[in-house]
């Protein structure tokens, strides 16, 4: 008998840590591993919703979080590309130096 | 009683590997728990009744997008220097920010604790037909083809990841003379 | 209902002892979680013994094909004891940690592949109604759980503190991925089959085995299976010659003799699965089906010697291809996936989803089996055709060349 | 939480003990004598070069990078291949135009040559 605000709870903690994750962290793929809890999180709460709602005959959550999980993929492949390339120029994967455009 | 349980143990696992990942001085260590915590996600899925999307999440996340990341992490190889600190320069506000983020989320719940019951016991799972539940699998897969539903997302997705492809082998790919 | 041991051995025999005990023990909310732990304990104990059988059976089939005996000491003419003198001699081996290894990682692998490859049976429909979940989700699960084994071959290879490991690691992953890609795609056709995921219903779907009616895409699911376990004539990924041993070079006594059981267990269990979903799983002309005049279900009996009997054949099909085929060069390898059978089964999907919706609702299993056979066919032969085209042209322009350095040494003389 | 999945549950908790066994079986027989030279990790002979965890080249990247796209793929076509038999014949042409987009990204890549091993 789990009520439906704990599954938001634990979201929310877990999106609360990525969010720690992506404002804390140095390392550029540390970033983005904060940034795929964050999805993760979101997608809780799609589910969540889901199941708790009016019609669980409808996946519409189900299918919005597919849709999630399509768009993480697709950041995580980007991402990284990006994150190789730069590693190739600058010799660095530390997100504060990449400030080329600063000033 | 131990529905909740078992949820408990899951959540707490979650946060725990969601921590080690954002606070483990080895990238390698931190992908691991980044698995970890995919997994114990996918247990709440399981619990949700959210069988398909649970094993979506262990092909996509465990199985692909962890290893593009402990790929990439070997691409680069500076990043296995453990002896810096894991964090940049501004910690403690980034702390700040996330824990007021979770705090103002929950006082959120406490204040709609009528709407949306926070005691355990209360407020439970709606009783759905195990054939609805079952059958959602199929509903979905309706739902990606109807017209009516999700088609212009599905299609969308595709050019999408079509795109996320030729973008990151453009910005990977090591640039021949005549291109650069 | 009170228990009898004569109705127990009955329901052995017959393969439903779990609703026999169900039915003794009556409703309480203990017996069902009681016998699915049963269940778990059975798949998993099943899962490990076989092993013994397997690399018995394999050795003696090599030996054969190489014109040699085998095992032939332990335990009489046979040898049918040597898997388990091997066994003992792997339990009294000092268990070696290389320096500098990465603990988590070293230890966590040897676990989680033998996990890994045992919870792949837990969908498995071994005789009508003997299964151990009958999920709806069955053939992704399998997937999911097979794309978890990706990493722990990773975890062995980073642990280890070792290069050779760490790029028999990187090679393992990078050709298992790849293969994954048209092992995913084949299977979608025998789903679209029998519009289901469930390996139940896909089963019961077979009136007529679905390696008869697309036979093109049970080939291309049965060659990636072959290149997702690692098996000769894919097995870079432990290419002696080449890097050593591959990813689990550092390790010693049981903790290497996991990974040898893994790759039996998996091996076994895509038999197993390439006899489910192409090959009419348990299915024996309608046999499985029958029952005695009293009732009893002799079926599920012969059923479970059917599966048994199409798994084992087709693992020794694993073991013939091992005797005969060399290996592959991993470049040859990686083109022959992405650049062949990714594209056909591709274009597979895409035939078997047209002609699906193309036949009239109603239209019998033998109809529909021919009308799919027969597009397979065709798409067979353009294939063919492209390949022989695309062979000529490489021959022709190869021999060009070599016919111009022949002319170049001839006027340098 | 639907029945089904209980015996997936147990599975996950019962399975770590089948490999425990044999793995502890082998800790209670087995000798247990490191030493500095047993430890030593093995490279042909000689003392190891250098660091294990060596830059690896792109190429692994790249095949992962596919794997990935072809992945969602299969997240989206398995249900609408689950529902076949309730889907229209509109259906055929929408999966048709999913995939014809896919095969466009491995013709890129094909055309770009990064599926060539190096």
């Amino acid at each position: 008998m789990i009520p439906l605000s704990w599954y938001l709870l634990v979201a929310a903690a877990l999106f609360s840590i990525g969010l720690y994750g992506v404002l804390a962290r140095r390392n550029a793929v540390a970033i983005l591993m904060g940034v795929e809890l964050m999805l993760n999180a979101v997608n809780i709460n799609l589910v969540a919703f889901w199941r708790y709602g009016r019609f669980p005959e409808q996946p519409v959550g189900l299918a919005w979080a597919v849709f999630v999980l399509t768009v993480a993929a697709a950041e995580a492949a980007v991402g990284l590309a990006l994150i190789i390339s730069i590693y190739r120029h600058r010799d660095s994967v530390v997100a504060e130096e990449m400030d080329t455009l600063k000033n | 009683m131990i529905e909740q349980i078992i949820f408990i143990v899951i959540s707490l696992f979650t946060l725990m590997m969601g921590w080690i990942v954002v606070s483990n001085n080895n990238l390698f260590h931190a992908a691991l728990a980044l698995m970890a915590s995919f997994l114990g996600v996918a247990g709440l899925y399981v619990m949700l009744d959210a069988g398909f999307l649970a094993m979506a999440q262990l092909l996509v996340y465990i199985g692909a997008i962890s290893i593009l990341i402990i790929f990439a992490i070997m691409l680069t190889r500076r990043m296995m220097q453990t002896e810096e600190s894991p964090f940049n320069s501004q910690p403690g506000l980034a702390g700040i920010t996330a824990v007021s983020v979770f705090a103002v989320i929950a006082f959120i719940f406490w204040q709609m604790r009528e709407f949306w019951p926070l005691g355990a016991g209360e407020g439970a799972m709606p009783p759905a037909d195990k054939s609805i539940i079952l059958g959602s699998v199929a509903k979905l897969g309706e739902y990606f083809v109807s017209p009516d539903a999700f088609v212009l997302p599905f299609e969308v997705a595709s050019v999408m990841l079509l795109a996320a492809l030729i973008g990151s082998i453009w910005v990977a790919w090591p640039k021949t003379e005549d291109e650069s | 209902m009170s228990f009898s041991f004569l109705e127990f051995l009955k329901s052995l025999v017959e393969l439903t002892t779990g609703t026999y005990l169900r039915q003794v023990w009556g409703a309480k909310p203990w017996v069902d979680p009681t016998l699915d732990a049963i269940g778990v304990i059975l798949v998993a104990t099943f899962g490990l013994l076989i092993v013994l059988v397997l690399i018995w059976l394999e050795r003696k089939v090599i030996a054969r094909f190489q014109d040699r005996i085998g095992p032939n000491r332990v335990g009489g003419k046979y040898g049918l004891l040597q898997p388990v003198a091997d066994a003992l001699k792997l339990l009294t081996k000092e268990i070696i940690t290389p320096s500098g290894a990465d603990k988590w990682a070293y230890n966590l692998a040897p676990f989680l592949i033998v996990i890994t490859a045992l919870m792949m049976w837990a969908v498995m429909p071994f005789a009508p109604g003997v299964v151990g979940v009958d999920l709806n989700v069955g053939l992704f699960y399998v997937l999911a759980i097979s794309s978890v084994s990706v990493v722990t071959v990773l975890l062995a290879g980073w642990g280890s503190n070792n290069k050779y490991a760490l790029l028999g690691a990187f090679r393992a992953v990078a050709q298992m991925v790849s293969y994954e890609v048209p092992m995913i795609l084949s299977l979608l056709i025998p789903i679209i089959l029998a519009r289901s995921m469930s390996s139940v219903d896909i089963v019961k779907a077979q009136t007529v085995p679905f390696a008869i009616v697309v036979p093109i895409s049970a080939l291309i699911f049965f060659i990636s299976s072959l290149a997702e376990m690692g098996r000769t004539p894919f097995d870079l990924l432990e290419a002696e010659s080449e890097i050593v041993a591959g990813f689990h070079i550092e390790y010693s006594g049981m903790k290497f003799a996991m990974f040898m059981l893994a790759e039996y267990i998996s091996a076994l269990f895509m038999s197993g699965l390439f006899t489910t979903v192409f090959l009419g799983g348990y299915r024996f002309f309608g046999l499985e089906m029958i029952k005695t005049a009293s009732g009893f279900a002799l079926g599920n009996l012969i059923g479970l010697i059917a599966f048994f009997v199409k798994m084992f054949v087709v693992f020794v099909v694993l073991v013939w291809i091992r005797g005969t085929l060399p290996r592959f060069r991993i470049d040859q390898m990686m083109d022959f996936n992405w650049k062949f059978l990714v594209p056909l089964s591709l274009a597979l999907i895409l035939v078997a989803a047209l002609v699906d919706k193309a036949l009239p609702v109603g239209v019998n299993d033998w109809t529909r089996a021919g009308v799919h056979l027969v597009s397979n066919v065709v798409v067979g032969a353009v294939t063919l055709e492209i390949l022989r085209r695309n062979g000529r042209k490489q021959r022709t322009a190869h021999e060009e060349v070599r016919e111009n350095a022949d002319i170049e040494t001839a006027a340098a003389h | 939480m639907i029945s089904d999945w209980r015996f997936i549950a147990f599975f996950v908790v019962l399975a770590p003990l089948f490999p425990a066994l044999p793995i502890g079986i082998n800790l209670l027989l087995g000798p247990r004598k490191p030493n500095y030279i047993k430890q030593q990790i093995y490279e042909c002979g000689v003392e190891t070069v250098g660091d294990t965890w060596v830059q690896f080249k792109v190429q692994y990247y790249i095949y992962a990078l596919i794997f990935v796209i072809f992945d969602i793929e299969a997240v989206f076509l398995f249900p609408i291949a689950a529902a076949y038999g309730q889907v229209g014949l509109f259906a055929v042409i929408e999966i048709a135009l999913f995939i014809i987009i896919l095969t466009a990204a491995l013709a890129y890549a094909w055309g770009r040559g990064v599926l060539e091993w190096v």
